[in-house]
C-alpha cells in the first residue's frame, strides 16, 4: 500500500482499520537466486535494490534476530560525504545522492535531514588537512566549504570560544551531511524489498554454509537448509564469525563502538558538529534528545556493551566545547560491535569460493554508507563486476599497498 | 574492566594500551623467500574471535610491561594474563 | 499560601518552612519534602506536560520512576531541565518552572495535539511528509523540530564543579530497603569494607513509606537505627544522595553522589555532584521494586497515581494527595493504600478490587471484580468510572486514584551485561535472571522477594555468602521480625472496552491502541514495538509502562510474555548529569599543560604561544612597533639565516637506549643503519610502521659504544616509546636493551646560524671548532665554567646550527645566557611558525607530509631504506602498489608570479585541466612565505613528481577560490648542496 | 661550578610550600633521580653490586629508604634511585661507576617535579585523584597512577605522607589538581 498524507487523514477517519502489515512473515522456500545474509541495513538494502534496480527474483533475506536489529538500529544517524581519498570519496558521494532521493523512492519518510555537518579546526596543520579535504571533495563532486572562527560562533554563539584548552580556529562545512531516522531506513527498505517479493526472514540464524568444489550451494540455517546460486554476506559486526564458516579468516576485528542520547531538550544543535580536539560528536534529534558519540573503546569485542573510560571521555570533550552541557542529563548509551577494518575502510567484493560475496569491514562509516552500499553490493552480486564507486574495496589491496587509510594509522584497527 | 598483571596485580584497564592479537609476537623473517605473504598474513590478516582471544596490552601507565591476555570477547572475562616477554620466549623468539 | 493538603505525621521537619516557587507562584514546605511532596501538600497536582498530546499531567510516583512530574529547576546558568520533582530534595528559595508548555501550564496552545490525537498515531510521521520532497526540511520538519524536547538548557556555562573519586570495597550494597540495610549490617559488623548507596536523601527505602513494624518498632524508626549503627562503624561507608548509575566489567560501578543539590548553591569549593567508580570485589543489588499502573482510558489526569506513591506521600511526607480517594488494585498490597490512608483519616470513597473472592476490607466499600474504565476532570481527576463486577457502571467523585498493577523488581543494574531477565509466575513480573554481572547478587525485592522478611532475609543471606566467597567470617545476627504477606495477584495490564486512550507509557504518549497498530502492521517483536511506539524511550526509561506495552503485545500476538521477552536494560539507571561524568576536565583544565624550559622566559617577553600536543610553545615574538605576525616571523627567519637564532626545541623526544644490543636494536627499528654509527657522532633516521608507511624521523647519537640517544618528533615521542617497548619485549625479548624516556630531563635549544658557532664558543667550556666538533658531530660537553650538557651538531633549517642540551632546571638561565651572548650578532630567539618557513625553505618533511599515508619513497627517501637488512616496515615497504611508477613524490612549489600565494591544501590540477577527480595531481602539504626567496613557496607530494621537475601546474583551492599558477621545483630552495651546514 | 641559576619546575626560585586545610604540599628540589636498569642476565651482578654501595633495589611496587641512596622499583629490572641534590648532582656518573657494565644508567632528576604531600588522613585526597587503593597500601608503597591525565609515580612514605613525582613539563597542572582537590576538603 502506497504511503501518503491523505492516507494517513483517510485512515484516522476510519479508526486506522486499513494498515496493513509493512511486511510479510514467509516461510522460507527450499532454494533462492539470491540469499543475504543479515537483515541490517546494508542486507536489506541490498535485497531493494537487487529487485528494484537489477530486476532479479528469487531473493531471500536472512536475520538471526529482528528485521534492523543490527548497527542501523544503533549508531548516531549521521549521513555525510566529507572523505579525503579517491577510493572512499566518490562512493560516500554516490551515497549521499542516494540518501537525497531514498524517501520518494521508496516512499517511506526516513526523515533524511541535510541540515549541515562541521568540523572544528583548532590547529593550522588541520586547516590544512580540512582544505586539502574539502578541495578533494569539491573534485569528486561534492559540496565543502571553510568556515571562520566568525561563522563558526554565529551558528553556535554557546560554544566554548572564549575559555578554551585547544581554541576553535574555524570549520569544514558540509552543507548537504545531515542526519536521518535510523530505524526507519531498515523499515523502508524492507518493506520496499518485501512488496517487490523479496523474502524476509527473521528468526533464521545462519549456522553453516554448503561449499562444494569451490562453490556455494546455500547455508544451513536454524530453520533448516537453503539453498542459493549466489550468497551476499552483510554482516557487518559478525563478519568474522559468519565468513568463518567459509573458512576465510579477514583483516577485520570486531569492537565495541558506544553512542549516546540525552534526555529531550528544546532545540539548540541543528545540524551535526564534530570537536577536532577531543573525541566528540553531536546532533540533536527531532524528539530533542542530544545524540553523541565519541571513540570506540578499543578492544575487541562481541559484547554490545562497553565500559566507563570511554563515557567519561566522551562527556570530557563535550563539556570542553559545550560548557552549558553540564546541566544536560545523560538518559541511555548504548554498544554496538564494528567491523574494524585493517585501513579503516570498508570492504565489498567476491571471495575464493564462487557464488559467495562479502560486505563489511564499515568500521563506523556504515551508516551513512547504506544506500550507496546495498546498490554496489546488489551490483556486484547482480553483474559479478564491482559498481564504478566500489572498485576499491576490494580484499587484496592489503597484499598490494593500496590502502585506503584515512586517518593515516596503519594496521592498526582500534585507531581507525 | 581490570587486568590481572603478573607482578602488580589487578590494575585498571584504563592503564593499558591495547594493541590487538597476540600473534602479532611472532613477525616473520624480512628477508626469507614470500616475505611480502608473509608479512600480509602477519600484519593485516584476523582470527577474531567470538570467545577467547590471546591479545596484546601494554601497561603504559604503569611499568611499561607488554602483557598478553587471554579474555573472552563475548563475556569480557579475563582468563589468563602473562608477561608478554615470557610468552615470547616461550614460543621460539630470541634475538 | 498554607498547606492545605498536609496532614499527621510524616519524616519532616514542620518546625521549619522552606519558602519555594513553581511557575512564579510561592509555596511554603519543609524539610524532609521533595517538590512534589510539597506541591501536594499545596493542593498542586498539575505538574507537567505529555510529550506528544500535551495532555496536562501530575506525579504518578514518589521516586526516580517518574515520568510525568518535570519540571526546570534552579534558574540563570544553573537551570536543570526535566528535573523529576519526586525526587528534588526541597531547599529554601527553590525555584521551579513547568516546561514543554505555552503559553501556561494551564492553558497550553499544543493541547491542539491531543484533539488531533487520531492522527497522531504511532509512527504517522514515517507516512507522511514526504511530497512535495523539498518540504521535509523546509517546512514540516523545522515546525516539528520547533515542538520538540522538553525542558531547556540555559546555554549558559554551567558555573558548578563536578569531581570524580575512586573507591574500594569488599562488599558494594545498591539500595538501602530492609535489604539493603540487613546486608550491610551483616557484613559492616563482620568487619568487611562495605559500601552502602542509595538515591534517596533518607535510607529506609520502602520502610520510610509503610506502616509495617521491624523488630516490634515501626520500620522507618529500625531503619535509622541502623542507618545510626553503621555510621559508627568506620569500615563501612553511607553513601546516600548516590545513584549506582552502571554495573561495568570486572566489578567496576560507577556511582553519582549529588553532593550539592539539594542546596541552593554549592558551598565555595565544593563539587555540585562527584562521579565515583567503586570497585567491589563482591556487590548486592538491593534496589527495590517499582509498581506499575493498570493501563484503562484516560488514565493519566493529575490525581492518579500509583497506589504505593498514594501512600507513600501520606506515610512518609503527611500529604494527603486528594481529600476523596479511591484504590484500583489487582493485588494485595493495594489495599495497604487504602487502610493507611484510611486510618490517616482520610476519605477513601471505595477500593476497585480487579480480583473476585477473598475477605473484604472492614469499614471500606470493597468492590471485587470491578475495574475503573474511566476517568474525568480537565486539569486534575474529579471522578472515576467504575464497572461492577455485575457490568453496571457508576460514577464515583473523588480527587485521587491509587492504582496498583503489581511490583516490578528493577532488575536494571543486574541485566546491564545483557543478561535477560526471566518471567516470575507468583508476582506476575520479570525477575533477575542468570548469567548477570559476575559478583553480582540480589536480594529483596529487586530479587522478586516483595515481603519485608523476604527482604531481611535475602539480604543477610546474600552477604554471609559474599562474604564466605571472599573469606571473610562472618555471623547472622538475629533476624528482626517483619510481615511475610504473600503477594496475592491475579495479572492485569489493560481494562478492556471502551473506545478512548488508555495510556501505557504516559510522557511518550503510547497507548494501548499504539500498540494495537503496531502489532496491525507487523512490528511485532519488542524492539520494532519499542522503536515504532517509542514505548520506553523517555527519560524514566519505560520504568512503569514497559512491562505493559509488551504485555499487550503478548496478548495480541497469542505468545505468553516470557517468550515476547523485553528490551534491552543499559546505563545509566537514571540520567545522569553530563558534568559529573566529565568532572574536572573542562575548559581550560580540559588536558593538562607542558610548559617548555623557557616559557617563563618567553612570557616575559611577550611570546606567542600555541597549542602542539599538550605543549605550549612559543608560536613567535613580536617586537615592538611589529603589527603583524609575519613581520616578526620574517625577522626571525631572516636574523638567523644572516646571523643566529635560538629556538627551544625541547619539546622533541628523547629516548636513552643502553644496552650491548643497542645497535642491533636500532638497526631494525630504523629503516636505516645505526650499528655503524661512530661514537661522537649522530645520524637522521627514518622509521617505519610495519605497513611500510614512514613512522618518524629524528636524529639519533652515539654517546658511547652501548649508548645511544633516540630523537623523536614531538608528536610521536608516546607512541614510538611504546613501539620500540614493543620490539624489545615482545619481538626480539632476548636482546640487551634497555630504554627510557629522558624528553624532559633536558632543556635543549637549537642554535642556528652563521654565527652559530661564534655564539656558542662563548657558552660552551670545549673547543667546538669545524675539526673538534664536526658536522654530525655529538658529545658531552660542560657550559658556562662547569656545567654538564650536551651539544649537537645537527640541522633543521639548513644553517649551521647546533643543539645544546643542560639539565632542565637550567634551561630557564641557559636561554638568558644564549641571548646575552648573542647580542654582539644581533641573535633572535625564533618561535614554531619560523622553524617550519626555514624547514620548508630546506625541504625537511615535518608533520604535514609524516602523515601515516606517506612511504620513504613519497618522500624522496626511498634511498634511505635498506633492503640489507631486516627492519620493522622494510618488506611490506617494497609491495607493488607502494613502489609502482607514477605514485606521490615530494616536490618544491613556487608561483610563477611572485606575487602569487600559495596556500596548504590546494590540489595540483594541469594546466587547463577540468576540476575532476581523474585530473587530480595531488596536494600542497606545507606552505609558507619565505622571506629569503621574497615569495610563498610550498611542499606537496605530486603524482610522478620527480618526472615532473621544471614542468607548470595550476594549484587550485577551491575553499578559498584561488587558482595560481605555479612551478614544481626540488623541496630544496636553499642550499641544496649543504654548504652552509658544513660552514 | 657553573654561574646559571637553576628554576624550579613550577619556575620559581625557590620551591612552593602550600597548605590547604590538613593538607601540606611542599614541592621538592634537593633530591637528585637517575633510572638503573639491569642488563640483560645481569641482574644478580647488579644486586650485589648495589649492595657494595648500600644502594637498596626494592622488590616492585615498593621503596626502600636509604642513606645516600633510597630507591623504587618502576619496572621490571629497573629502580628510580634517590640521593641528596646537594651531594649528589652528578648522581648518573656516580652509579654508573659504581655499578658499570652490570648497569644500563639514566640522569632522570630533572624530568620530575617532586610534591611531598602530608596530611594526617590522606585518603580523603588520594580517592578524588588516583585508583590506586592508598588507604589499603602498605607504607612503603610505589606505584605509577594517572592523576587527572598526568602519569605520576606516588610513593607511600608513611601513613600520612605521600610523595608525587610528576612529569617536570605538567607541574603547575599537576599542583593545580592537588590544590582544588584539597580545597573541595575544607
Amino acid at each position: 500500500m502506497r504511503y501518503s498524507g491523505f492516507r494517513v487523514i483517510a485512515e484516522a477517519l476510519i479508526g486506522h482499520r486499513g494498515w496493513k502489515p509493512i511486511w510479510r512473515d514467509p516461510t522460507p522456500q527450499a532454494e533462492y537466486d539470491y540469499i543475504i545474509i543479515g537483515g541490517g541495513g546494508h542486507g536489506l538494502a541490498t535485497a531493494y535494490y537487487l529487485a528494484k534496480e537489477f530486476r532479479q527474483a528469487r531473493i531471500a533475506v536472512l536475520e538471526k534476530g529482528y528485521l534492523g536489529g543490527g548497527n542501523v538500529g544503533r549508531n548516531t544517524t549521521i549521513i555525510r560525504s566529507n572523505y579525503l581519498l579517491d577510493g572512499n570519496e566518490p562512493f560516500y558521494e554516490f551515497s549521499l545522492k542516494l540518501w537525497e532521493g531514498l524517501e520518494q523512492d521508496f516512499n517511506y519518510n526516513a526523515m533524511v535531514s541535510q541540515r549541515g555537518i562541521i568540523n572544528l579546526i583548532h590547529t593550522d596543520a588541520q586547516r590544512d588537512a580540512f582544505t586539502r579535504r574539502g578541495n578533494a571533495m569539491v573534485l569528486n563532486g561534492a559540496d565543502a566549504e571553510m568556515l571562520s572562527r566568525d561563522q563558526v560562533r554565529a551558528m553556535y554563539p554557546f560554544l566554548n570560544f572564549d575559555n578554551a584548552r585547544f581554541p576553535i580556529k574555524g570549520a569544514i562545512m558540509q552543507r548537504r551531511g545531515g542526519t536521518v531516522r535510523h530505524d526507519a531506513v531498515a523499515w523502508g527498505y524492507a518493506r520496499g524489498a518485501d512488496s517487490r517479493g523479496v523474502d524476509l526472514i527473521q528468526n533464521c540464524e545462519v549456522m553453516g554454509m554448503r561449499i562444494e568444489n569451490g562453490r556455494i550451494r546455500g547455508v544451513e540455517t536454524s530453520r533448516g537448509f537453503i539453498g542459493a546460486k549466489k550468497v551476499g554476506v552483510a554482516v557487518a559486526g559478525s563478519s568474522s564469525r559468519v565468513m568463518g564458516m567459509a573458512g576465510m579468516r579477514l583483516p577485520i576485528e570486531s569492537h565495541v563502538l558506544q553512542a549516546f542520547v540525552s534526555e529531550g531538550l528544546k532545540p539548540l544543535i541543528d545540524g551535526v558538529m564534530t570537536f577536532g580536539a577531543g573525541h566528540f560528536y553531536v546532533s540533536q534529534s527531532d524528539k530533542g534528545g542530544l545524540v553523541f558519540g565519541g571513540d570506540i573503546d578499543g578492544y575487541n569485542s562481541y559484547a554490545q556493551r562497553g565500559n566507563l573510560p570511554v563515557i567519561e571521555d566522551v562527556a570530557e570533550g563535550g563539556m570542553a566545547l559545550m560548557p552549558m552541557l553540564g546541566r544536560a542529563r545523560l538518559l541511555r548509551t548504548w554498544g554496538g560491535i564494528m567491523d574494524m577494518s585493517m585501513d579503516g575502510s570498508p570492504i565489498i567484493d567476491r571471495t575464493g569460493i564462487e557464488g559467495l560475496y562479502f560486505n563489511g569491514g564499515w568500521c563506523y562509516g556504515g551508516f551513512k554508507a547504506t544506500p550507496a552500499s546495498g546498490w554496489c553490493f546488489a551490483h556486484l552480486l547482480a553483474t559479478d563486476t564491482p559498481h564504478a564507486t566500489a572498485t576499491a574495496y576490494r580484499f587484496d589491496r592489503f597484499l598490494k599497498g593500496l590502502m585506503i587509510d584515512e586517518k593515516g594509522q596503519g594496521a592498526t584497527p582500534n585507531l581507525h | 574492566m581490570l587486568i590481572n598483571h603478573p607482578i602488580l596485580g589487578p590494575r585498571d584497564a584504563q592503564e593499558f594500551v591495547y594493541l590487538g592479537d597476540a600473534n602479532l609476537l611472532h613477525r616473520p623473517d624480512g628477508l626469507a623467500e614470500g616475505a611480502i605473504a608473509a608479512f600480509h598474513d602477519y600484519a593485516y590478516q584476523r582470527g577474531n574471535p567470538a570467545g577467547e582471544h590471546r591479545e596484546l596490552w601494554y601497561h603504559e601507565q604503569g611499568d611499561r610491561s607488554w602483557l598478553v591476555v587471554t579474555r573472552n570477547t563475548v563475556t569480557h572475562e579475563i582468563l589468563k594474563v602473562e608477561l608478554a616477554r615470557d610468552v615470547a620466549r616461550r614460543e621460539g623468539r630470541s634475538r | 499560601m498554607s498547606q492545605s493538603h498536609r496532614i499527621a505525621g510524616g519524616q519532616i521537619d514542620r518546625g521549619v518552612a522552606l519558602r519555594f516557587s513553581f511557575d512564579g507562584k510561592s509555596y511554603t514546605g519543609h524539610p524532609g519534602d521533595t517538590l512534589a511532596s510539597a506541591l501536594l501538600a499545596n493542593g498542586v497536582r498539575l505538574m507537567g506536560r505529555s510529550f506528544k498530546y500535551h495532555r496536562p499531567r501530575g506525579p504518578i510516583s514518589a521516586g526516580s520512576e517518574e515520568p510525568n512530574a518535570l519540571v526546570e529547576l534552579r534558574s540563570g546558568a544553573r537551570q536543570e531541565p526535566n528535573t523529576r520533582a519526586t525526587v528534588a530534595e526541597l531547599f529554601d528559595g527553590l525555584e521551579a518552572r513547568s516546561q514543554n508548555r505555552w503559553p501556561s501550564l494551564a492553558f497550553d496552545a499544543l493541547a491542539i495535539n491531543d484533539r488531533l490525537n487520531s492522527f497522531f498515531t504511532a509512527g504517522f510521521y514515517y507516512k507522511t511528509f514526504m511530497w512535495p520532497a523539498a518540504f521535509w526540511e523546509k517546512v514540516y520538519e523545522p515546525i516539528i523540530r520547533r515542538a520538540a524536547g522538553l525542558g531547556s538548557l540555559s546555554r549558559l556555562e554551567d558555573p558548578d564543579e563536578y569531581d570524580k573519586g575512586f573507591l574500594h570495597c569488599d562488599l558494594l550494597v545498591i539500595g538501602a530497603g530492609p535489604a539493603g540495610l540487613m546486608a550491610a549490617l551483616t557484613a559492616g559488623r563482620a568487619g568487611a569494607r562495605v559500601i552502602l548507596a542509595d538515591e534517596d536523601f533518607r535510607m529506609g527505602g520502602r520502610l520510610n513509606a509503610e506502616t509495617g513494624e521491624v523488630g516490634g518498632r515501626p520500620g522507618a524508626d529500625w531503619a535509622a537505627d541502623v542507618v545510626a549503627e553503621l555510621a559508627g562503624l568506620p569500615n563501612v561507608r553511607l553513601m546516600a544522595r548516590t545513584t549506582v548509575a552502571g554495573a561495568f566489567d570486572h566489578g567496576i560501578f560507577g556511582a553519582v553522589e549529588r553532593v550539592s543539590d539539594h542546596l541552593p548553591a554549592p558551598l565555595p569549593g565544593k563539587p555540585r555532584q562527584t562521579l565515583w567508580r567503586i570497585y567491589a570485589r563482591r556487590s548486592l543489588l538491593a534496589g527495590g521494586a517499582t509498581e506499575r499502573p493498570i493501563a484503562f482510558e484516560n488514565n493519566d489526569r493529575p490525581g492518579v497515581m500509583l497506589a504505593g506513591a498514594l501512600r507513600a506521600y501520606a506515610n512518609r511526607w503527611g500529604v494527603a494527595a486528594g481529600d476523596r480517594v479511591v484504590v484500583f488494585t489487582n493485588n494485595e498490597d493495594g489495599l495497604r493504600t487504602a487502610t493507611d490512608l484510611q486510618a490517616k483519616g482520610v476519605s477513601v470513597v471505595a477500593v476497585v478490587d480487579s480480583r473476585r473472592g477473598g475477605p473484604l476490607l472492614p469499614g471500606l466499600r470493597h468492590l471485587q471484580g470491578a475495574e475503573v474504565v474511566d476517568s474525568a476532570g480537565r486539569l486534575g481527576l474529579s471522578s472515576v468510572t467504575v464497572r461492577m463486577a455485575d457490568g453496571r457502571t457508576e460514577v464515583i467523585p473523588c480527587t485521587a486514584l491509587g492504582v496498583s498493577g503489581g511490583w516490578n523488581p528493577n532488575v536494571n543494574i543486574h541485566s546491564h551485561h545483557r543478561s535477560r531477565p526471566v518471567w516470575a509466575e507468583g508476582i506476575a513480573a520479570f525477575a533477575p535472571g542468570a548469567d548477570g554481572p559476575a559478583g553480582l547478587a540480589v536480594a529483596g525485592a529487586a530479587a522478586g522477594r516483595l515481603s519485608t522478611h523476604g527482604a531481611l532475609l535475602g539480604g543477610q543471606a546474600e552477604a554471609l555468602a559474599a562474604l564466605g566467597d571472599l573469606g571473610i567470617p562472618a555471623t547472622a545476627g538475629d533476624l528482626p521480625k517483619a510481615e511475610d504477606a504473600p503477594v496475592s495477584i491475579t495479572p492485569k495490564w489493560y481494562v478492556q472496552g471502551g473506545k478512548g486512550r488508555a495510556w501505557i507509557d504516559q510522557q511518550n504518549d503510547v497507548t494501548v491502541k499504539d500498540v494495537k497498530l503496531a502489532h496491525q502492521e507487523n512490528f511485532t517483536s519488542v524492539e520494532h514495538l519499542k522503536r515504532y511506539t517509542t514505548l520506553g524511550m523517555a527519560t524514566d526509561q519505560g520504568k512503569t509502562g514497559n512491562v505493559i506495552g509488551l504485555a499487550v503485545m503478548a496478548e495480541l500476538t497469542g505468545k505468553p510474555i516470557p517468550e515476547t521477552g523485553t528490551t534491552i536494560y543499559r546505563p545509566p539507571y537514571t540520567p545522569v548529569a553530563m558534568g559529573a561524568l566529565a568532572g574536572r576536565s573542562r575548559g581550560k583544565e580540559f588536558k593538562p599543560f607542558r610548559l617548555t624550559p623557557s616559557h617563563k622566559w618567553a612570557a616575559e617577553q611577550g611570546a606567542v604561544f600555541v597549542e602542539v600536543g599538550m605543549w605550549l610553545r612559543t608560536q613567535w615574538l613580536p617586537r615592538a612597533g611589529e603589527t603583524t605576525w609575519r613581520q616578526s616571523v620574517d625577522r626571525e627567519v631572516l636574523a638567523t639565516r644572516k646571523s643566529v637564532g635560538i629556538c627551544d626545541v625541547t619539546t622533541l623526544g628523547k629516548i636513552d637506549i643502553q644496552g650491548t644490543d643497542a645497535g642491533t636494536f636500532l638497526d631494525r627499528v630504523y629503516a636505516n643503519t645505526f650499528s655503524t654509527l661512530a661514537v661522537g657522532k649522530c645520524r637522521y633516521g627514518l622509521m617505519l610502521r610495519e605497513d611500510g608507511m614512514v613512522f618518524d624521523d629524528g636524529t639519533t647519537a652515539r654517546l658511547a659504544p652501548e649508548e645511544y640517544v633516540m630523537t623523536t618528533t614531538t608528536a610521536n615521542a608516546v607512541t614510538v616509546f611504546r613501539h620500540l617497548e614493543f620490539c624489545r619485549q615482545c619481538l626480539w625479548p632476548d636482546l640487551d636493551v634497555q630504554l627510557i624516556s629522558t624528553t624532559e630531563a633536558w632543556a635543549q635549544f637549537s642554535v642556528a646560524g652563521p654565527n652559530a658557532r661564534r655564539l656558542l664558543e662563548k657558552v660552551v667550556d670545549q673547543d667546538i671548532s669545524d675539526a673538534a666538533f664536526p658536522y654530525m658531530g655529538a658529545g658531552n660537553i660542560t657550559v658556562c665554567g662547569g656545567l654538564r650538557g650536551r651539544l649537537f651538531r645537527i640541522s633543521f633549517s639548513g644553517e649551521l646550527a647546533y643543539e645544546i642540551a643542560v639539565p632542565t632546571r637550567y634551561g630557564d638561565a641557559l636561554i638568558r645566557k644564549l641571548v646575552e651572548a648573542g647580542e654582539e650578532f644581533g641573535a633572535v630567539v625564533y618561535g614554531t611558525e619560523a622553524l617550519g618557513v626555514m624547514r620548508v625553505e630546506k625541504g625537511h618533511v615535518a608533520g604535514n607530509e609524516l602523515n601515516g599515508q606517506s612511504s620513504a619513497l613519497n618522500m624522496g627517501l626511498g634511498k634511505m631504506v635498506s633492503k640489507k637488512k631486516d627492519s620493522i616496515g622494510m618488506p611490506l615497504s617494497q609491495r607493488e602498489g607502494m613502489v609502482a611508477e607514477g605514485g606521490y613524490r615530494l616536490v618544491g612549489v613556487k608561483p610563477v608570479n611572485p606575487a602569487d600565494a600559495l596556500s596548504a591544501g590546494s590540489h595540483f590540477l594541469p594546466e587547463g585541466a577540468a576540476p575532476v577527480l581523474a585530473n587530480d595531481g595531488g596536494w600542497l602539504t606545507s606552505m609558507v612565505w619565505s622571506p629569503h626567496l621574497g615569495h610563498c613557496i610550498a611542499l606537496g607530494y605530486l603524482k610522478g613528481g620527480d618526472q615532473k621537475i621544471g614542468t607548470r601546474m595550476r594549484a587550485v583551492n577551491f575553499m578559498n577560490k584561488t587558482d595560481v599558477a605555479v612551478e614544481i621545483v626540488s623541496p630544496h630552495f636553499i642550499d641544496p648542496e649543504g654548504e652552509r651546514l658544513r660552514g | 661550578m657553573a654561574n646559571l641559576k637553576p628554576l624550579t619546575a613550577l619556575g620559581h626560585d625557590a620551591p612552593e610550600v602550600l597548605s590547604i586545610g590538613a593538607v601540606r604540599i611542599s614541592e621538592r628540589f634537593d633530591v637528585a633521580l637517575a633510572s638503573v636498569a639491569a642488563r640483560r642476565g645481569k641482574a644478580g651482578d647488579l644486586a650485589s653490586a648495589a649492595q657494595g654501595i648500600g644502594l637498596p633495589l626494592p622488590a616492585p611496587a615498593t621503596h626502600q629508604a636509604g642513606d645516600p641512596w633510597s630507591a623504587f622499583w618502576v619496572a621490571p629490572e629497573m629502580w628510580f634511585v634517590e640521593a641528596p641534590f646537594a651531594s649528589h648532582e652528578d648522581i648518573a656518573a656516580r652509579l654508573k661507576a659504581a655499578l658499570g657494565d652490570t648497569t644500563s644508567v639514566t640522569e632522570q632528576t630533572d624530568a620530575w617535579v617532586r610534591f611531598d604531600i602530608a596530611a594526617p588522613d590522606l585518603a580523603p585526597l588520594f580517592e578524588r585523584l588516583s585508583n590506586l587503593d592508598l588507604a589499603r597500601a602498605p607504607v612503603g608503597f610505589a606505584s605509577r597512577t594517572v592523576i587527572e591525565h598526568v602519569g605520576t609515580y606516588l610513593v607511600k612514605r608513611a601513613a600520612g605522607e605521600v610523595v608525587l613525582y610528576g612529569p617536570r613539563s605538567s607541574a603547575a597542572s599537576l599542583l593545580h589538581v592537588l590544590e582544588v582537590t584539597a580545597k573541595s576538603l575544607l
